[in-house]
C-alpha cells in the first residue's frame, strides 16, 4: 500500500474550516501523545555501546611494522603448499606476484631474505619451488613482475633479476651440499631431465625418496639446454645448478635413452614408480606444398645444432622463420648468430598481438631481425629440389570472435626469396619407441592420455608431466606441473587416494590497476634497470645478453619490495602521499640487514578520516580500527607515534595515555 | 561568584580544609552533572553536534546537558566546525559573555587544529586554543556523537577536580604509562597541593 | 561589516517624517540562522524595513585549497561543502571530472550512486523540514524528522563507514559495492519512512497554527525565481517546473518515472511541502532503482592512482536537496585541477533574503530563513 | 526555438564560431570580447537562454577569463559565454540588470579576483572581511598566513 | 494570625511552594518532553535523575551573577523579584482543601486573576533596563500578550463566579457542582488555553522566543537572577493548574476528606502534563495570529460561556 500525501493545501471555508482547524490541533497532540506511549530508541550511551559496523572509519592503527615484525615467508613441503596458498588467498594474505606465478615462488620472501642481504636463504626458499633460480632468473617470462602490485604506483619489482642475483651470491659463498636423507624405501624413476622432471625429482628427494633420473641426451636439462640458446641461458648456469640437485642426491644417467636403450617395462618393474617428463621433441611442419625441399627445417633441430654446434649450416644463407612464438624468436636470433646473411621472420598476427613476449621480438628487432607480422605461409617455393623462396598470403584476422583459432586470409600474395625456411609452428612429443612394448597406449595423434589435474596415465604407477601433457609452454608452467605430478607420487606412494583433501593452486583473481606513468617519478622509487650488451655487439655471438646488476644495487631493488598483503608496514609512504591533509609522515632506514621503519607519525588532528590511505594501503597495514572515543586533554596526545600506532586496536577508546582508561567511560554510568 | 571565592579562600588555611574539601564534593557534584551547553556549531560538527544533544538515539539530556542559545546561561561551550578568521571575533565576544566557572570544548579536527583545512587556506584559523583555554579535545571529522557525550564526561573528570579555594585542586595522581605498559593507575588524592 | 553595530538609526519614513529605526543584528550565531549566517536587520517597530545578508564566516577557500590536491583528494574537500548532503556533492564533483577525464562509469555504479543521492536527498529534506520547524518552535518535529534521518545515516554508515562525510562516489565509481541484505533494509526503510512523512505531514503542515506561519511569508513569484537564478524545491515552490533529473536528465534517471512536485503561491508553505512531497517521490525512485540494478563492477576497471586529464574545462551539474549544484573544473594536464568552482544552489538562494524579508516581521524572517534552506558549507565555500 | 535554430542563428552571427560549434553536450563554448559581453548576453536571453547558472573567473596567467554558463529551460540546454578581462584594472559590464541572479556571484568575483563590475549595485566584499587586503584566488596572491601543502603526491 | 506575620508566613509560603513546583515541575517535564521525543530524559544523576533540577539549581547559584555594563543597573537587579513575587501572592488564595484557603479574602478569584498581571510590569522593566534590542523586543511583546491575555481569561473564570455566585473560592468551591464541568467546558478551554498565555508557554511564548529573540527579556540575566525567572515561569504554571483544577474540575470536591486533595493534586498534575504536551507539540504563533486568537476566537468563546452560564442554566 503506497501512502500518498493525504494532507490538503487548504482549509474548506466556513464552519468546516474551523472544525478542521479544531481538528488539526487535536490530530497534532494525539500524534505525540502516541509517540509519548510508545518505547524510547535511546542508546543509554556510557553502559550500552553501538556495535561498529565493518567498515567504520575509527581512528587508524598499524597491525605491524617493519623492524618490530617479522614477515612471514611460505615454506613447506610440496603436498602441503598449495593447501598454505589457498588458505593465504582465501585470508586476503597472499601477494599478488605470489598468486600470479604458475609454481606459487614465494617472491615476497625471496625480496625480503635479499633486502636483509641474506642471499643464501633467498636463494634456498626459491629453489624449493623453482629449483633452478638461476635458470629461471635468466630465462622465465615473470607473470609475477606483471602482477607486482608496484605497477600501479610506478614500476614492478625486478623479481626475474633477483633471482639470478641471489643464485650469483650463493654461487660465491656455497654452503657444502650433501646428499638429503632417504627415509622412504620406495623408489622412482624419472624420465627425462626437463625442468618438470627436475623438480618433481627435487620435491620426491626432499620427501626421503630415492630418485634416478634418465635423460638420453649427453647433457642433462632437456628444453633448457637443446631449445633455449646460450646467449639467453649460458650452459655452465644451467648444468652448475643440476650438478648442485646430483649433488644433493639425485642419482642422474646421461645418454640412456628409455625404449632403446632399457625398455621401460624394465623401469617399470624395477621402481615403485615411474615419471615421464620427455617434454617435446619433434617441431610440427604445415601441409603445405614445397616442405619437402631441401633447405627445410623444424626448429628445433635448427636450435640443436645452433646451441652444440654453433654452426646450423645457414653462414652467409639468407633465413626465413615461420612463426610468432618465443621459440621462432630464438630461433631467428641464432640464426643471426650463426651467420646468416639475412633472418626474416613471419608470423599470422599483428605485430601487437604476437604470442611471443613483448621484450623479446624487441631485443630480436634491435639485433636485426626483420619481422614481416600479418603474412601466413601459402607455399615453399622450390627449384630443382632446393629452397629458392617462400610465399606469404595476408592475413586479415587470427582468432574468430568466440577466440577460436581460425585464421582469414585476405588475397594479397607476397613472394620472398630466402635459402632456407625454418618452421617454427609447434612442437610434438616423440613416443613411439619410449613407450613401445609396454601397455602404455597412445591416442590416435601420438599422444599421451593423462589425467591434467593428476597427471596419471592410464597405467597405474606411470606418471607423466611437463610439456608432454601440457603442451608448448613457459618454463615455469612446467616446473608446476612437475610439483603436481611430485604430490600424486608421493600419495600413490604412500597408498593415498589420489584426489581425496588434495587442494588444487588457486588461480587469483585481482583488482586491475592501469599502469602508472613513470614521468615525475622521483629517482629513488625507480626500478633499477638491467644492463643489456649493446645489440650490434651482442648479435654476433652467444655471450649472455643481460650483464646482471651490482650487490648494492640489488639491495636497493629488493628495498622497493611493499611486502604485499603481509599486514606489515614496510614504510613505502604511499599512504602519506594519497593523505589529502598530509597529516602521516614515515620515513625508514634502508642499508641492509637493519631494514627499519624508524618513525610513523599520524597527526590524528589533521586526519579527516576519509579512508583513502587504508584503501591503498598495499601491505593491508593501515587499518581503520572501530575506537571512535578520541576526547583528549592536551593537544600534544593526539599526534600518535609508532609506538601508539601499534596499539590494539580492540575496544573504544584510542589512548589512555593521559589518564583516561580505555575502555571505561570516565564518569561513573 | 566572589563570595563563593571569599569563603574558599577562608576555609583553605587550618582546620577549615575538611569542610572545603566536603564543599567542594558537593560543589563539584553540582556543576558536574548539570552541563549546560552553548552550541558554537558553524560546520559539519553542528550536525553531529545536534544529533548528541536532547535527539531521539544519542540522549545527552540523561547527562544533565541542555544546550542553551544564550551565553548567559551556557557553563560550556562546545566549538564545533571551522572557525575561519571573520567567525573568530564572534566567538571571543561569546566566550566572554559567558558566565564563570566555564569551560571549553574543541569538537572536531577543524576547531582542533584547522583539521583537513589547514594546509593552503588564508582564512581558516588553525585551531581554537590560539585565543580560547581548551579543556577537552575532541578528535574526529565529524567526532560520533557519543564522542562527544564521553568528552562530555571527562570534562566531568576535570571538573570533580576543582576547588573553590583559589590555589587547591584535588588533582588526582595520574601516573601517565609510557607506551606499552599498563594504562593510567589513578591513586585518590588528598586536596592541598596544587595540580 | 564590524560586529559592533550603532542601535538606533535616523531616517525619514515613506512620508518625510523623521523616523526612528531599531537596528538588530541576527549574528552569526543564531539559533535559527542554519549555520553561520548573519542579516542586519532595520526594524520599524516589528515590521523590517531593510534586511542586509552578511556571509563569509565559514569560508575556508575549499576553492585555493583544490588548485593543491590531485583530483582524488578532492573528494573529501566536497564532503564538507554541502555537510548536510555530501554524498550528491561528492557525485557532482565527480562527474565532472568524469566528464573531463573520458572515463566512462559502469551501469551498476550508476545506480547505486542514483539510490545513495536518492537517500541523502531525503536525510537532507528531513533536516531543513526539521529546522524549519524549530524554528517556528515545533522542536519536536525536529526530532522526529532527526530521528528519520537517523535512519539513513545508520545505513550510510553500514555502506561507506563514516556517518556524515562519506568519501564513497569517486570519480569512475563507488568505493565499496553494498554490502549483503543492505538493499533489503533499505527497502524497509522506504516503507517506514512513507509512515513518518504522512505522520508529520499531518502533524505539522496540517496545523492552523504552522499553516498561519507559513503560508503568505516571503512571496516569490514564477519569473523572480527564474530571474534570480533559484534552483531546486525554492524554485519549484514559485512555480517554476524545472528539475535537471526530469529535465536535463542525467545519469540513469531517465528509466525511472516519477513526477516533479510544484507549488502554487512561492510562500514558505509551499516550499516547505514541496520538500515533504519530494521525499515520497524519492523513496519510488529508490525502490525502482534497487529493482533494475544489475550486477557488475562497481567502478572502472584499470584506474589510474593519479587522474591527468586532458587540458580544457568541463561543467556538469546534479538535482542537489538544494537546487542545481554544479562542477565546473579547468584542467591542465597535471594530476591537480588548475581552477574548480563549485555553482552552489544554497548560495544562489540565499541571494533573495533582503528581497522577501521586507515587509514582515522578525519572527518572520527565521521563516524565510529557513524556507531557503542554506547551508553555510556550501554558501561559503 | 529549438537547438538547431539556435545554432545556425549563432553560427550565422558570430562567423568564427562556426566549425566545431557543438550545444548538444551542453559544453558549447561562445567567446567574445570583453566589449560586446552585455549585447551578447542581452541576445543569448532573448533567444531563450532564462537562467544565469554560474558567473566564475579563471585566473589564465596574463589574463582573466570570465566565464558565464547559461541554460535555457524550454530547450533545456546549457552554454557557456566567455571573455578574456586583461589583469591590469581588470573590469568588465555587470550582467545585473538582465539576470538579477549575478548580483552575489559578481560580487564574489570581484571579493576573490578582484575584478570590478561596472553598474552593479553594490559592489563589496561578500566572503571575506571588509579589511581583508589582496583577492586569494589569483594565481600571484601572497599571504604568509597560507602553509603550502608539500608536493608529495 | 495578625495581617503582617501573617502575610509574610503565607508569602514565604508560597515561594517554598514555587520552588518545590520547580524542582518537581522542570524534572517532570523533561521526563514527558523525553517521552514525547521517544528519548529518556534525565537519568543518571540520582535514581532516575530525580537530583538533576538541584543540581541544576545549586549550579546556577554558583554560577557568577554578571551584571553587564550598559545596563541601568537598580532596575536590572529589581525586576526579577517584580516578577516573582506577584506569583508567589496569587498562590495564597488558592483553596487547597475544604474550608482551607491560606488567604480566604472575599475578592479571591478575582486577587488570583489580578496580582499575577503585575509581572508584565518586571518583564518589561527586566527588558527595558538590560539595554539589549532582543531583550527588549522580548518585553514590548510580553506587555502586548499578556494585556490582551488578561481579557479571556477574566471572563471565563466569571462564568464560574457567575454559577457559584460568590467571589470567594471556598465558597465557589462549596457552591460547585459535578454539572458545573459541562456547563463550564468552553470556558475551561478559554481558561487552559488563556493561561498558557498567561505563563508565556510555546504557543505563545513570544516574549522569550527561543529561536527568535534567543532568550526574550531575560536575555542579559545569568545565574540565580536568570533562576528565578525560571522559578517564575513554573510557579505561574503551577498556580495555573492548581487554581483550574480546582474552580473548574471540582479539586478535592470529589471525594471527602484527604483523598480529595490528593485527587485535587492529581488533576493539577494532569492540567501540568497537558501545558507540557502542548508546549512541545504546536509551534509558536506570530504575534499578529497571537492578537487574533485573544481577540476574535477566544473572547467571543468566553462571552458564549457567560450567555450559557448566565441566560440558560437559569432558564432551565
Amino acid at each position: 500500500m503506497d501512502v500518498r500525501p493525504q494532507v490538503s493545501n487548504e482549509y474548506s471555508e466556513g464552519i468546516a474550516g474551523v472544525v478542521e482547524r479544531w481538528k488539526s490541533l487535536a490530530t497534532g497532540l494525539s500524534i505525540t501523545l502516541g509517540r509519548a506511549m510508545g518505547p524510547h530508541k535511546t542508546l543509554s550511551y556510557p553502559a550500552e555501546k553501538l556495535p561498529m559496523t565493518a567498515r567504520w572509519r575509527g581512528s587508524l592503527h598499524l597491525n605491524g611494522i617493519l623492524g618490530h615484525d617479522e614477515i612471514e615467508v611460505v615454506r613447506s613441503q610440496a603436498p602441503e603448499y598449495n593447501g598454505i596458498i589457498a588458505g593465504l588467498y582465501a585470508e586476503e594474505r597472499l601477494a599478488p606476484c605470489v598468486g600470479n606465478c604458475p609454481a606459487n615462488v614465494d617472491a615476497r620472501g625471496q625480496n625480503y631474505y635479499m633486502a636483509d642481504d641474506r642471499p643464501v636463504e633467498a636463494y634456498e626458499l626459491v629453489r624449493e619451488r623453482n629449483i633452478m633460480p638461476g635458470v629461471l632468473g635468466r630465462i622465465c617470462h615473470h607473470p609475477c613482475e606483471n602482477a607486482c602490485r608496484r605497477n600501479y604506483y610506478d614500476e614492478p619489482l625486478a623479481i626475474r633479476p633477483l633471482h639470478r642475483m641471489a643464485y650469483e651470491a650463493y654461487q660465491e659463498n656455497k654452503p657444502a651440499l650433501s646428499p638429503m636423507p632417504v627415509t622412504q624405501d620406495k623408489s622412482v624413476a624419472i624420465i627425462g631431465s626437463g625442468p618438470s622432471g627436475l623438480a618433481a625429482a627435487f620435491d620426491l628427494m626432499r620427501l626421503g625418496y630415492k630418485v634416478t633420473m634418465y635423460e638420453k641426451e649427453a647433457k642433462p636439462g632437456g628444453a633448457l639446454y637443446s631449445g633455449v640458446p646460450s646467449y639467453r641461458l649460458p650452459r655452465e648456469v644451467l648444468h652448475g645448478e643440476i650438478d648442485d640437485l646430483v649433488a644433493l642426491g639425485l642419482e642422474l644417467h646421461c645418454g640412456v635413452e628409455i625404449g632403446v636403450d632399457v625398455p621401460i617395462d624394465h623401469l617399470m618393474g624395477e621402481f615403485d614408480a615411474v615419471l615421464i617428463a620427455v617434454g617435446l621433441q619433434v617441431s610440427r611442419l604445415l601441409p603445405i606444398p614445397g616442405t619437402d625441399a631441401d633447405g627445410v627445417r623444424g626448429a628445433l633441430e635448427f636450435l640443436r645444432e645452433s646451441n652444440w654446434k654453433g654452426d646450423a649450416g645457414v653462414k652467409g644463407l639468407r633465413v626465413m622463420v615461420i612463426g610468432g612464438g618465443n621459440v621462432a624468436v630464438d630461433v631467428a636470433r641464432c640464426a643471426l648468430r650463426v651467420g646468416a646473411s639475412e633472418v626474416r621472420l613471419a608470423c599470422l598476427e599483428a605485430s601487437e598481438e604476437m604470442p611471443c613476449h613483448p621484450w623479446e621480438i624487441e631485443e630480436a628487432l634491435d639485433e636485426g631481425v626483420i619481422a614481416m607480422c600479418g603474412q601466413g605461409p601459402e607455399k615453399v617455393l622450390e627449384q630443382d629440389g632446393k629452397v629458392v623462396g617462400m610465399q606469404l598470403r595476408e592475413c586479415l584476422s587470427v582468432f574468430d570472435e568466440s577466440g577460436r583459432f581460425s585464421p582469414k586470409f585476405g588475397d594479397e600474395y607476397t613472394t620472398v626469396d630466402c635459402d632456407v625456411v625454418v618452421f617454427s609452428i609447434g612442437q610434438a612429443p616423440l613416443l613411439a619407441d619410449l613407450v613401445g612394448g609396454s601397455d602404455l597406449m597412445l591416442t590416435d595423434r601420438g599422444l599421451l592420455p593423462v589425467d591434467g589435474e593428476v597427471m596419471t596415465t592410464d597405467v597405474p604407477g606411470v606418471f607423466a608431466s611437463g610439456e608432454v601433457v601440457t603442451g608448448p609452454g613457459s618454463a615455469i608452467a612446467s616446473i608446476a606441473s612437475g610439483h603436481e605430478a611430485a604430490i600424486s607420487i608421493d600419495r600413490y606412494l604412500q597408498g593415498h587416494d589420489l584426489f581425496e583433501g588434495r587442494v588444487a593452486r588457486p588461480v587469483p583473481v585481482y583488482d586491475r590497476y592501469q599502469v602508472a606513468t613513470v614521468e615525475g617519478v622521483e629517482e629513488s622509487r625507480r626500478r633499477v634497470p638491467m644492463p643489456m650488451a649493446r645489440p650490434e655487439e651482442r648479435a654476433t655471438d652467444f655471450r649472455q645478453v643481460e650483464l646482471g646488476m651490482t650487490h648494492l644495487e640489488a639491495l636497493n631493488e629488493a628495498a622497493r619490495c611493499l611486502r604485499c598483503q603481509t599486514g606489515v608496514c614496510v614504510g613505502c609512504t604511499f599512504c602519506a602521499r594519497t593523505c589529502p591533509d598530509y597529516a602521516i609522515s614515515v620515513d625508514r632506514i634502508d642499508d641492509p640487514g637493519e631494514r627499519k621503519v624508524t618513525h610513523y607519525d599520524l597527526d590524528l588532528t589533521k586526519c579527516c578520516f576519509c579512508g583513502l590511505c587504508a584503501e591503498q594501503c598495499p601491505t593491508d597495514a593501515l587499518r581503520h580500527t572501530g575506537q571512535y572515543e578520541l576526547s583528549f586533554y592536551q593537544r600534544d596526545l593526539m599526534i600518535f607515534d609508532r609506538d601508539e600506532m601499534l596499539r590494539d586496536p580492540a575496544g573504544t577508546r584510542s589512548t589512555g595515555r593521559d589518564g583516561i582508561h580505555p575502555g571505561d567511560s570516565g564518569g561513573e554510568a | 561568584m566572589a563570595i563563593v571565592d571569599r569563603v574558599g579562600s577562608a576555609l583553605e588555611h587550618g582546620p577549615g580544609r575538611v569542610v572545603l574539601s566536603s564543599l567542594d564534593a558537593l560543589f563539584d557534584w553540582a556543576r558536574s552533572h548539570s552541563q549546560w551547553v552553548m552550541p558554537m556549531g558553524t560546520a559539519c560538527c553542528a550536525m553531529e553536534m545536534i544529533a548528541s544533544f536532547p535527539f531521539t538515539k544519542f540522549d545527552s539530556d540523561r547527562h544533565g546537558v541542555i544546550p542553551q542559545a544564550d551565553p548567559r546561561h551556557a557553563d560550556v561551550m562546545v566549538v564545533a566546525g571551522t572557525i575561519t578568521r571573520k567567525m573568530q571575533p564572534a566567538v571571543i565576544r561569546l566566550y566572554e559573555q559567558m558566565p564563570d566557572p566555564k569551560w571549553v570544548i574543541a569538537m572536531g579536527n577543524c576547531t582542533v587544529s584547522g583539521g583537513i583545512f589547514y594546509y593552503d587556506t588564508y582564512s581558516v584559523v588553525r585551531g581554537v586554543d590560539e585565543f580560547l583555554p581548551v579543556d577537552v579535545y575532541i578528535a574526529g571529522c565529524p567526532p560520533r556523537p557519543e564522542a562527544v557525550q564521553d568528552a562530555l564526561m571527562q570534562l566531568r573528570e576535570k571538573i570533580r577536580q576543582e576547588s573553590i579555594g583559589p590555589n587547591t585542586r584535588h588533582v588526582r595522581k595520574l601516573t601517565l604509562p609510557g607506551p606499552g605498559e599498563s594504562r593510567a593507575s589513578v591513586e585518590p588524592s588528598e586536596p592541598g597541593e596544587v595540580g | 561589516m564590524s560586529l559592533q553595530i550603532e542601535e538606533q538609526r535616523q531616517t525619514e519614513g515613506p512620508d518625510g517624517r523623521p523616523r526612528q529605526e531599531l537596528v538588530v543584528n541576527v549574528g552569526p550565531s543564531h539559533p535559527s540562522t542554519h549555520g553561520v549566517g548573519r542579516v542586519v536587520v532595520h526594524l520599524d517597530g516589528e515590521v523590517i524595513t531593510k534586511a542586509d545578508m552578511i556571509i563569509g564566516y565559514l569560508h575556508r577557500g575549499i576553492e585555493k585549497m583544490c588548485e593543491n590536491r590531485t583530483y582524488l583528494q578532492v573528494v573529501p574537500l566536497t564532503d564538507r561543502l554541502d555537510y548536510v548532503g555530501s554524498m550528491y556533492s561528492n557525485w557532482a564533483y565527480c562527474r565532472a571530472v568524469e566528464r573531463l577525464a573520458a572515463i566512462r562509469v559502469p551501469e551498476r555504479a550508476e545506480y547505486i550512486r542514483v539510490i545513495v543521492a536518492e537517500m541523502q536527498r531525503i536525510a537532507s529534506h528531513m533536516m531543513s523540514i526539521g529546522s524549519a520547524a524549530a524554528d517556528t518552535a515545533a522542536a519536536t518535529l525536529f526530532i522526529y524528522s532527526f530521528d528519520e534521518r537517523e535512519r539513513i545515516i545508520e545505513l550510510f554508515e553500514e555502506l561507506c563507514g563514516a556517518r556524515l562525510t562519506y568519501n564513497y562516489v569517486r570519480p569512475g565509481g563507488v568505493a565499496f559495492d553494498l554490502p549483503e541484505g543492505w538493499t533489503d533494509s533499505v527497502l524497509e526503510f522506504t516503507k517506514a519512512h512513507r509512515k513518518a512523512l504522512d505522520l508529520m505531514d499531518r502533524m505539522y503542515f496540517g496545523n492552523v497554527i504552522a499553516r498561519g506561519r507559513l503560508k503568505g511569508v516571503a512571496v516569490l513569484g514564477r519569473d523572480d525565481a527564474v530571474a534570480w537564478g533559484a534552483s531546486g524545491p525554492v524554485a519549484r515552490g514559485s512555480g517554476v517546473d524545472w528539475d535537471l533529473r526530469k529535465h536535463d536528465s542525467y545519469s540513469v534517471y531517465p528509466r525511472f518515472d516519477f513526477n516533479v512536485p510544484i507549488g502554487e503561491n512561492g510562500d514558505a508553505y509551499d516550499r516547505a511541502r514541496t520538500r515533504l512531497l519530494e521525499c515520497y517521490e524519492s523513496c519510488s525512485i529508490i525502490e525502482q532503482a534497487i529493482e533494475q540494478m544489475p550486477t557488475g563492477p562497481h567502478k572502472v576497471e584499470g584506474q589510474p592512482r593519479l587522474i591527468m586529464p586532458r587540458a580544457g574545462d568541463a561543467y556538469d551539474h546534479i538535482e542537489s536537496a538544494r537546487g542545481s549544484l554544479g562542477v565546473y573544473i579547468v584542467a591542465d594536464g597535471s594530476p591537480r585541477p588548475y581552477r574548480v568552482k563549485f555553482r552552489s544552489p544554497a548560495f544562489c538562494n540565499l541571494a533573495l533574503v533582503p528581497k522577501l524579508a521586507v515587509g514582515h516581521t522578525l519572527s518572520d524572517l527565521v521563516v524565510v530563513l529557513g524556507s531557503l534552506d542554506p547551508v553555510f558549507g556550501e554558501v561559503d565555500r | 526555438m529549438n537547438i538547431d535554430e539556435l545554432r545556425d542563428h549563432l553560427c550565422g552571427q558570430y562567423p568564427d564560431l562556426c566549425p566545431l560549434f557543438s550545444i548538444e553536450f551542453g559544453d558549447g563554448t561562445l567567446q567574445v570580447e570583453c566589449r560586446g559581453l552585455y549585447d551578447a548576453a542581452a541576445d543569448l536571453k532573448s533567444l531563450g537562454f532564462d537562467m544565469l547558472g554560474m558567473v566564475t573567473a579563471v585566473d589564465r596567467g596574463e589574463h582573466f577569463e570570465m566565464v558565464y554558463r547559461l541554460t535555457s529551460r524550454e530547450m533545456s540546454v546549457g552554454m557557456f559565454l566567455k571573455c578574456l578581462v586583461p589583469r591590469d584594472k581588470p573590469h568588465t559590464r555587470s550582467l545585473y540588470d538582465l539576470w538579477p541572479a549575478a548580483l552575489w556571484q559578481e560580487r564574489e568575483v570581484y571579493d576573490l579576483f578582484g575584478i570590478e563590475f561596472d553598474g552593479h549595485p553594490d559592489l563589496r566584499r561578500i566572503m571575506l572581511p571588509e579589511d581583508w587586503v589582496g583577492h586569494p584566488l589569483r594565481k600571484d596572491y601572497q599571504d604568509e598566513r597560507i602553509i603550502k601543502r608539500p608536493d608529495y603526491i | 494570625m495578625s495581617g503582617f506575620v501573617g502575610g509574610l508566613v503565607w508569602g514565604l509560603a508560597g515561594g517554598m511552594l514555587i520552588a518545590l513546583a520547580t524542582v518537581f515541575g522542570v524534572w517532570w517535564e523533561r521526563k514527558v518532553a523525553g517521552r514525547i521525543h521517544m528519548r529518556i530524559g534525565p537519568q543518571t544523576t540520582g535514581p532516575a535523575g530525580l537530583l538533576q533540577v538541584p543540581a541544576d539549581t545549586l549550579k546556577m547559584i554558583l554560577k557568577e551573577d554578571i551584571t553587564p555594563a550598559q545596563v541601568d543597573v537598580r532596575v536590572f537587579r529589581l525586576a526579577p523579584h517584580i516578577v516573582f513575587v506577584p506569583v508567589a501572592m496569587s498562590l495564597t488564595v488558592i483553596p487547597f482543601a475544604s474550608g482551607f484557603a491560606p488567604l480566604n479574602t472575599s475578592i479571591g478569584m478575582l486577587f488570583f486573576l489580578a496580582v499575577p498581571s503585575l509581572s508584565v510590569i518586571g518583564m518589561l522593566l527586566a527588558g527595558w533596563s538590560s539595554r539589549n534590542t532582543y531583550a527588549t523586543i522580548g518585553g514590548l511583546r510580553a506587555a502586548a500578550q499578556m494585556i490582551s491575555y488578561e481579557l479571556p481569561r477574566t471572563l471565563s473564570v466569571l462564568s464560574v463566579v457567575v454559577l457559584a455566585g460568590s467571589m470567594r473560592p471556598l465558597e465557589v468551591m462549596e457552591a460547585w457542582r459535578p454539572w458545573w464541568i459541562l456547563a463550564n467546558a468552553i470556558g475551561f478551554l478559554v481558561y487552559f488555553i488563556s493561561s498558557i498565555a498567561e505563563v508565556n508557554s510555546i504557543p505563545f511564548d513570544l516574549p522569550q522566543a527561543e529561536s527568535e529573540l534567543v532568550a526574550g527579556y531575560f536575555a542579559d540575566y545569568s545565574g540565580i537572577r536568570w533562576g528565578i525567572f525560571m522559578m517564575t515561569e513554573y510557579g505561574a504554571v503551577v498556580a495555573a493548574s492548581l487554581f483550574g483544577a480546582a474552580v473548574f474540575l471540582g479539586g478535592w470536591r470529589w471525594l471527602p476528606g484527604a483523598f480529595g486533595v490528593v485527587l485535587f493534586i492529581a488533576l493539577t498534575l494532569l492540567l501540568i502534563t497537558a501545558i507540557i504536551f502542548v508546549k512541545w507539540t504546536f509551534p509558536r504563533m506570530r504575534s499578529d495570529q497571537l492578537m487574533t486568537t485573544a481577540w476574535k476566537i477566544l473572547t467571543p468563546m468566553a462571552l458564549v460561556q457567560l450567555v450559557i452560564v448566565g441566560v440558560i442554566v437559569p432558564w432551565m
